[in-house]
């Protein structure tokens, strides 16, 4: 939920973190990026299994440990302390992108600086600015079956995130299936389509929505 | 045969360390670190070095000490957030930086340690870290040539260690530590415990002694955490 | 979730076979091969198989026994000795082979299995194995490039499983079941017990529970040794 | 030993083997061939410790087992019952091969069916007649530190095998670092320079050397 011109309007990032849980499947292994996408995790629908990647080298993360349980030896890729559960594995960083990279993966969530309307996806640096580097990012992006970016539909300037072609140095070309922001979820069927809008945030406009993205998109 | 346990870190690193060399060192965050290595690697004031390395700690911790004391002329890795100085000394062009996707930089370092000189990945194609690279059609798709990654010397740390250089790791601090050792002409571990042979169970070896030449035992260690996170009840 | 966890090998293999797929299959010599598996491919009488393994077991043993009922076009192999019918096969023209030094084998299952369409290697360079194939030059050396293997189906043999799919082998009857399992498209595996998650160590899993779609207990075997070679006396 | 022309001379199979031991180094690793190779492993010299390889994923091979211990699931690359030593570790192929051609490996002995005064070596087909296959040679002659071959000096119809030029197809080009044959041991220092004869078996002169060599080296 952000304000946008004044308007105090669409979803909470555990809206949309409940939103991004409603592209999981049951038996998919699914690796989430630092921030809203590790709140995917609090929504994964009852019943339904889902194995969750570090890709610092562990399936099957279990919830952050209780006070007596945590491990210094034990944590994910936001370098949080996690839990194991009965069917957690262990192994190294190689093997970790070796599946990652060769297509294991169903599913991540990511967040993402700017998104173009060609699936481009900009996320790890700000020339001269802000450089965190692309830590597994595109590695994610080239090797995952489906990939699902997760932001804020405007930068904090206001300035919209999905536009016709990005301006920050890229961490995947052609890469997204599914953008949702705190306005509206965007999809599309495969790599050569253009983007569809499939939902707009109660209190939002069409208009509104249009007025705030400068990426193209089919309604 | 002439034992691969040595007394301490300086010892472990006698003979290897000079200046400009590559260095390539395990870790991810502050978890699964070469601490003690680290420490010697400073303390024998080295400069000019080149680390491969996924991060670089935290500040004044780990890889962090040896940014501080600018003896990292170039860093190797896939990611910078989380260390201040790391990020300032890149900003400021007082450090080089070859920014590395992290799984490729895992898998340069494995191919460094396999005889594999260069393999094709469809990661970072179309991006900055393509660029003045040789790419390659396979089945209509483009790839890009990363080439491997040999260290001079390679600092580990692991669990534990037998004598004869058998290697195990503990949960999520295995991460790097596995290819950073195969890439290495020359391999140290520091391991919290050494055995005898026949102690670690010959099936679930994470590390054979063969990649291993020079092991330290570094206990006690006083592990941080960088970011701790916990919860209150247990989930229903 | 839907459980991984299948009656038997007819039942595993169900919708999977088709005539002229590409099967990897795990094991060396005889040991550590997929006999179950392999079993129910011959009666589900496909044909026309290209089928990548290090070796085709023994005569009418194993990946031998398609080669009998012919229902093998092509073997991607580094070794056909100790198996007459194999060699047969190929010497008269009924049977193509892709001879594939073992490393360079292994490494292309692992590939496969990694995302990794073609990478450069050493050994081959200057014989038959590389002809036709492309060469670079790195650091003076030249090297060939090749290609990955990315099968339709892939049989495994393993000791353990849980029923989330963790794996482990015993001893060196792991051999190529690890590549060959991370390169297929579909993993099948056959083990000697099936046990619930949590019964494995969380450390010691030799292939994680992603790469293996479906399991089946194939016990009790009779596992059976080519050279059965002993000592008399304690080695002094 | 093998008859050469009516003359019985030179050292027998397990002579070549202990000779080939020579060749070990405390601390080394090494992979051994099947056949004469294998028994390089009954003459490492007392006090050293020479850790054997098997490409089938294992490091630390023990002796064969006693009749009690033999197991199904533990053998060498020459498909023999082996037993495992306290220091023994397995690994599927492909890290076995990462060993291999990563040049962890310091030495390794092999067969030949021929060697040329370049150092090419063919061990692994005879066109349309006898083909068995490379298994792990062409890995192992392509990584491994330092190459010996173990060989009788002719064929079976005592033409000779150290030869100018390879006439088989090639298991490497320029590798083999030392011939052992059942009349004499040529080594060269690096891959640039010619063999140059170091022994010559009790018995044997240089001229009967000579004339079953068709090779050129030095002497």
């Amino acid at each position: 939920m952000t304000k946008h011109d004044g308007i105090v309007a669409g979803w909470s990032r555990d809206q949309m973190a409940a939103r991004a849980a409603q592209e999981l499947r049951d038996g998919y292994y699914v690796n989430l990026g630092i921030g809203i996408p590790t709140l995917v995790a609090n929504h994964v629908p009852q019943g339904m299994t889902v194995t969750l990647q570090s890709e610092n080298g562990m399936l099957g993360i279990g919830p952050f440990p209780l006070d007596e349980e945590v491990d210094a030896d034990l944590i994910n890729a936001g370098k949080q302390t996690i839990s194991e559960l009965p069917q957690s594995s262990y192994f190294d960083s190689a093997t970790s992108f070796a599946m990652i990279r060769g297509g294991k993966i169903d599913l991540t969530v990511l967040g993402a600086m700017e998104v173009a309307e060609n699936g481009d996806l900009a996320n790890w640096m700000i020339p001269g600015k802000l450089v965190k580097g692309m830590g597994g990012a595109m590695d994610l992006v080239a090797g995952v079956k489906r990939i699902i970016v997760v932001m804020e539909h405007c930068a904090k300037d206001g300035s919209p995130k999905f536009i016709p072609a990005c301006t920050l140095p890229l961490t995947g070309r052609n890469v997204v299936d599914v953008i949702i922001t705190d306005l509206a979820v965007f999809a599309r069927p495969d790599h050569a389509s253009p983007f569809r809008l499939m939902e707009v945030a109660p209190g939002i406009s069409r208009e509104q929505l249009r007025q705030r993205t400068s990426a193209a998109y089919v309604e | 045969m002439t034992t691969k346990v040595y007394p301490n870190a300086a010892a472990a690193l006698d003979g290897l360390l000079r200046d400009n060399i590559l260095i390539a060192s395990g870790g991810f965050g502050i978890c699964g670190i070469p601490e003690r290595l680290i420490d010697a690697v400073e303390a024998s004031g080295v400069k000019g070095l080149t680390v491969a390395s996924n991060n670089a700690a935290i500040d004044n911790m780990g890889l962090g000490k040896l940014l501080r004391t600018r003896q990292i002329r170039k860093m190797i890795s896939s990611y910078i957030g989380g260390n201040k100085e790391f990020e300032r000394q890149y900003l400021t062009g007082e450090l080089e930086v070859e920014f590395t996707p992290q799984g490729t930089l895992a898998e340069r370092m494995r191919a460094g340690g396999a005889g594999i000189p260069g393999f094709y990945t469809k990661t970072g194609v179309g991006t900055l870290v393509a660029e003045g690279k040789p790419t390659m059609e396979f089945d209509g798709e483009e790839y890009v040539l990363e080439r491997a990654i040999v260290a001079d010397v390679a600092l580990v740390k692991a669990w534990k260690a037998d004598t004869s250089g058998n290697v195990v790791f503990r949960k999520t601090a295995r991460n790097f530590n596995v290819p950073v050792a195969t890439c290495g002409k020359t391999c140290v571990v520091e391991v919290e415990e050494i055995v005898e042979p026949g102690a670690l169970d010959s099936d679930a070896i994470h590390l054979p002694g063969v990649y291993v030449h020079r092991i330290i035992c570094g206990a006690p260690y006083d592990k941080q955490i960088e970011f701790r996170t916990t919860r209150t009840t247990d989930v229903g």
